[in-house]
């Protein structure tokens, strides 16, 4: 693919499901806040906002990381085009097939702790330095799960390459050979987006978290890059466990389109259903719990295999 | 465009960036900088790495250094005082020495890179050198990727081990003390 | 039409950025604005717009006023819900709002909002000087400003020092003020803290002395009800009320913003008999591990400890039957039973509002034409209630020793738990500044 | 991107971590500097490997070894730097007037 089409495509993808996650997000909200009225809203607010954030001035801290600050934002939206550029729409059709996409992916996701960090770091103040301390531990325990949950994907392939990996799932897909990698890589998902029940750097009880200092383009950035890290999460999923553009009657990338959806719903409405996890906890469950159940699943998909 | 030149100018930057980010770590007074620097240059010699066909360890350096940056950046914050570089910070010592060898050691090193004749063998490009890794791994090479695996392991406990307060002979801290910090005696050889 | 006023045309539709600031007499109204569609309530001023200050903003708070104003992002203005107060509060504020009615205010707020971003209404300016809290005091060799290597105090701002962690190292310190205009707290709570990581090392209350006038202020029925007879299902509503507050405050700081609108909602509307409603909530707040893994276990106070300082729903929810209304005959006729919830943690306390606001609602539907007697022990909501003796200061004291150990998290849980009174928290401001430690 | 090349970036690489673990004071900084020195190790072999051995498998694995030696050099320089940090209250070198416990 040329370079062109290739930075166009992953960028119409980003704004389509940053639009997507918005709009999730406001419906699951309106749904469970029982408020029916303004039907237009849902879809209205979020370019609105958008607007309304490119007005507001950006607010600046005493002695703050200036650099770091703008890099942040542009790093996470940097890693999830990588992340998204490498998952494939219809059979030979992605913007990157490498050999290791795969592996590519899963950088992505561990550059998300460095990218969080150094947004709760360069304010130079007190809320979102806690938020990055947290996202530390929190996405340290994260990391092994989601790898291993993944890794198990890739068994059945006998390659690192995610074309490969959907190929594969041609008679039975991923979700059913292993039933607990999906629920794992949901729940590290929501996790690496920082979403929801998991979202413990950018928290309620720190009034904001990383973000607690950022206004008008700072704010937008940060958030259009943290849906769209979310958006690139569920297109993986759907890839690697709901067996990608696989499906009857309808053409391959209404299929992928499809599962994609359905996940990004499953992760965008946790926020609206469950309560902020308490994070020392969590990290106990990562260790104790997650990694020996990822285990389980790479050694059963193993053993079924031979 | 030619695919070569291409590859050429993106070499020549990453090169470029990974030296002088390599650099920069030791000239900025905020630690978690020094950290993110360090991971810069990291970044870069994977990028190379991925560029010379060896895909698969490019992107596992990249990879790996990410969660062992972050590492060093809290631990750096949580042990140092300053760790923001707000008040300005020089800490070094033996630095004359330190500059000699760095140069002396950068000229040696070029000279025998440039002197020696090497085999030009290039990678073949039909190759699947990742492939290629996975066969050697788990075949020839089975040993070695054992016993780095026994080692890793091997330091996992041992690491732990050391840096956990419960010994067999109670708490590592007992009866500790900040020794004196006597800079002079020791800067005049 | 230029670009820039086709943008600011459609930017004053989005939901305006607020962030409140809940005076004397204002917490009830300001946490129901939650439900407003118009309006985005954010928990930091960088985020917002529009700094609403509600009701009575007491002059001790002046500077942090100040502060908090300074710290928003431009265009900004102020605006003051004034809710019966008299008394200006201590930044200027272009826009008043008298009306008590929130669809007024709300129109107020989205009209200065679309002033604001069409140029009409200036930007309000800092009200404090832009300048380093103190020069610099470069001193060492390289400048650090202090003697050694490290250390020293540039720009008047202290370095984080060392002190032991829970693992027995000795690591980074930050000492930091929280309050009084912390999202998650009541206004005017204060708390000192030395933070490690997310670790909360030491507690202080902190509550600045100041000037809070009481006059004018609209007051609940249990305030009423002190001095004249009040509806035993006036009272028996309002306590519904004010448990459903506090459990939709503590949904917010357990991130379920929505479901928290939802409960208010809920608030708004019961009526005697609507105890029905309260089941289905339960429900829903099981189902969001708001009365699971979120909250057991939480901020647990061993019974003894309340003995003789906490009363109300915490008290009942630590397993003591002890209900101001057990003794009182009129209810006593209605066949009054206390509510009591093992636990003592978190979870206890919002599940025993949850049954309260339950059983409110159940007795408000039978009371009929009842009246309560001033002379009979009145129990508020947050319990025991006499003049002078105010639940807030007898549960405040408890709070340092509490957060200590725990994680920044849990801390918010916890004093959420608490469900102090705004109104209270100020009070005790102007009559003691010195909260004393049983 | 000739070997010569490559070998003069990875020479630098090394040179700037020999400056590094040298002169640095602090451990955390001199472990950088380690680490940039294995960094520039690392380059030259895979460039090696890639130019002048045909793509012999075998020099893919010798850079699996590296990383497992970087690995491994964190972990144990941390959990050093912990234990001598919580016994000695030592951050930096000069603090560590003998080795012996």
């Amino acid at each position: 693919m040329a370079p062109g089409v290739a930075v166009v495509s992953v960028a119409v993808a980003m704004a389509i499901g940053v639009y997507a996650v918005a709009v999730i997000d406001g419906i699951a909200g309106r749904l469970v806040a029982g408020a029916g009225r303004r039907g237009v809203g849902v879809v209205l607010d979020p370019p609105r906002t958008v607007v309304l954030l490119l007005m507001q001035r950006r607010h600046r801290t005493e002695r703050a990381d200036a650099q770091g600050w703008a890099l942040a934002p542009a790093l996470l939206g940097g890693l999830a085009a990588t992340g998204l550029a490498v998952v494939p729409v219809d059979r030979g059709t992605a913007v990157a097939d490498p050999g290791t996409g795969f592996v590519v992916f899963a950088t992505a996701i561990a550059f998300v702790m460095i990218a969080v960090f150094l947004h709760g770091w360069s304010p130079n103040s007190l809320f979102p330095l806690i938020g990055a301390y947290r996202y530390g531990a929190q996405a340290l325990s994260l990391q092994i799960p989601f790898l291993l949950a993944m890794l198990a994907t890739a068994l059945p392939a006998e390659s690192l390459a995610v074309m490969d990996i959907v190929e594969a799932q041609g008679d039975v897909w991923n979700v059913v050979r292993q039933p607990l990698g999906l629920p794992i890589y949901l729940m590290v998902g929501v996790g690496v987006g920082f979403w929801g029940p998991l979202n413990l750097p950018d928290g309620a009880d720190l009034v904001g978290g990383t973000s607690a200092e950022d206004a008008g383009t700072d704010r937008l950035a940060w958030e259009v890059a943290r849906a769209a890290m979310l958006f690139a999460i569920a297109a993986m999923g759907a890839a690697v466990f709901l067996g990608g553009w696989w499906g009857p009657l309808l053409p391959g990338p209404v299929w992928m389109a499809l599962k994609t959806l359905c996940l990004l719903v499953v992760m965008v409405a946790s926020r609206h259903l469950l309560a902020r996890v308490r994070i020392e906890p969590f990290v106990v469950a990562c260790w104790a719990v997650f990694i020996p159940l990822a285990l389980v699943n790479i050694f059963v998909s193993g053993a079924l295999l031979l | 465009m030619n695919r070569s030149l291409v590859v050429d100018v993106l070499f020549w930057c990453f090169a470029a960036g990974s030296v002088v980010t390599g650099f920069l770590v030791f000239r900025t007074d905020s630690m978690v900088r020094a950290a993110f620097w360090l991971l810069a240059s990291f970044v870069g010699v994977g990028a190379i790495l991925v560029l010379l066909a060896a895909e698969f360890l490019g992107v596992v350096l990249i990879l790996m250094m990410a969660g062992e940056m972050l590492i060093m950046a809290v631990v750096m914050v949580m042990f140092m005082m300053n760790p923001a570089g707000l008040n300005p910070m020089f800490m070094v010592h033996q630095h004359r020495f330190a500059v000699a060898a760095g140069v002396v050691s950068f000229a040696g090193l070029s000279v025998v890179a440039l002197t020696v004749d090497f085999p030009d063998q290039p990678v073949d490009p039909s190759v699947d050198a990742t492939a290629e890794l996975g066969f050697e791994l788990l075949g020839d090479s089975m040993l070695v990727f054992q016993t780095a695996g026994v080692a890793l392991l091997a330091t996992m406990v041992g690491a732990i081990a050391l840096a956990s307060r419960n010994g067999r002979f109670g708490t590592a801290d007992e009866g500790s003390h900040e020794p004196p910090l006597e800079i002079e005696e020791l800067e005049s050889p | 039409m230029g670009l820039s006023a086709v943008a600011s045309r459609v930017a004053t539709r989005a939901p305006v950025p607020v962030f409140p600031v809940a005076g004397l007499g204002a917490r009830a109204a300001v946490d129901d604005l939650l439900v407003e569609t118009r309006l985005r309530i954010v928990d930091t001023p960088a985020a917002a717009n529009v700094l609403l200050l509600a009701g009575d903003v007491p002059s001790g708070l002046a500077a942090e006023l100040a502060r908090l104003h300074d710290g928003m992002s431009r265009p900004r203005t102020s605006l003051w819900w004034t809710l019966g107060a008299s008394v200006r509060p201590a930044i200027r504020c272009p826009t008043e709002v008298r009306d008590p009615d929130p669809s007024i205010l709300v129109d107020a707020v989205v009209d200065v909002h679309r002033r604001l971003l069409t140029g009409e209404l200036a930007s309000s300016y800092p009200q404090l000087p832009d300048e380093d809290a103190a020069p610099w005091r470069g001193i060492g060799p390289y400048g650090q400003g202090g003697t050694g290597m490290t250390g020293g105090v540039p720009y008047g701002r202290p370095m984080a020092e060392v002190a032991p962690d829970r693992d027995g190292l000795r690591l980074d310190q930050l000492t930091v003020r929280i309050g009084p205009f912390f999202a998650r707290f009541p206004t005017g709570l204060v708390l000192e803290l030395r933070l490690q990581g997310d670790v909360v090392q030491e507690a202080q209350l902190a509550l600045p002395a100041g000037d809070v006038p009481m006059s004018g202020v609209a007051t609940t029925p249990f305030g009423d009800a002190l001095g004249v007879p009040v509806r035993v299902s006036v009272l028996e509503v309002e306590r519904a009320r004010s448990h459903l507050r506090s459990i939709a405050s503590a949904l917010v700081a357990h991130q379920l913003g929505s479901l928290a609108q939802r409960v208010l909602r809920l608030a708004g509307k019961v009526r005697p008999g609507d105890d029905h409603e309260i089941e289905r909530l339960h429900r829903v707040l099981r189902r969001s591990q708001v009365l699971g893994w979120a909250t057991t276990g939480v901020g647990h106070i061993a019974p003894e400890r309340l003995e003789g300082t906490a009363s109300g729903p915490i008290l009942r929810a630590s397993g003591v039957a002890r209900d101001e209304r057990a003794d009182d005959p009129v209810y006593g006729g209605l066949g009054f039973e206390p509510i009591v919830h093992e636990g003592s943690d978190a979870r206890a306390r919002l599940a025993q509002r949850l049954a309260e606001a339950r059983q409110a609602l159940e007795l408000a539907g039978r009371a009929g034409e009842l009246d309560h007697d001033p002379e009979s022990p009145l129990e508020s909501p947050r319990g025991r209630l006499a003049a002078g003796d105010l639940p807030a200061r007898r549960v405040l004291p408890l709070i340092p020793s509490l957060l200590e150990g725990m994680e920044w998290g849990d801390a918010v849980s916890t004093v959420v738990s608490l469900d102090l009174d705004t109104d209270e928290v100020l009070a005790l401001h102007a009559t003691d500044p010195k909260v004393s430690v049983p | 991107m000739t070997l010569e090349a490559l070998l003069v970036v990875a020479a630098a690489l090394f040179a700037v971590g020999l400056y590094g673990a040298i002169s640095q004071q602090s451990f955390v900084m001199l472990m950088m500097g380690l680490e940039l020195m294995i960094n520039g190790a690392l380059l030259a072999l895979i460039a090696l490997w890639a130019l002048s051995t045909g793509g012999n498998p075998q020099g893919q694995m010798l850079a699996i070894v590296f990383m497992t030696v970087m690995a491994i050099e964190m972990a144990l320089g941390f959990a050093l730097i912990t234990n001598v940090y919580r016994v000695r209250r030592a951050d930096i070198t000069e603090k560590l007037r003998k080795l012996k416990g």
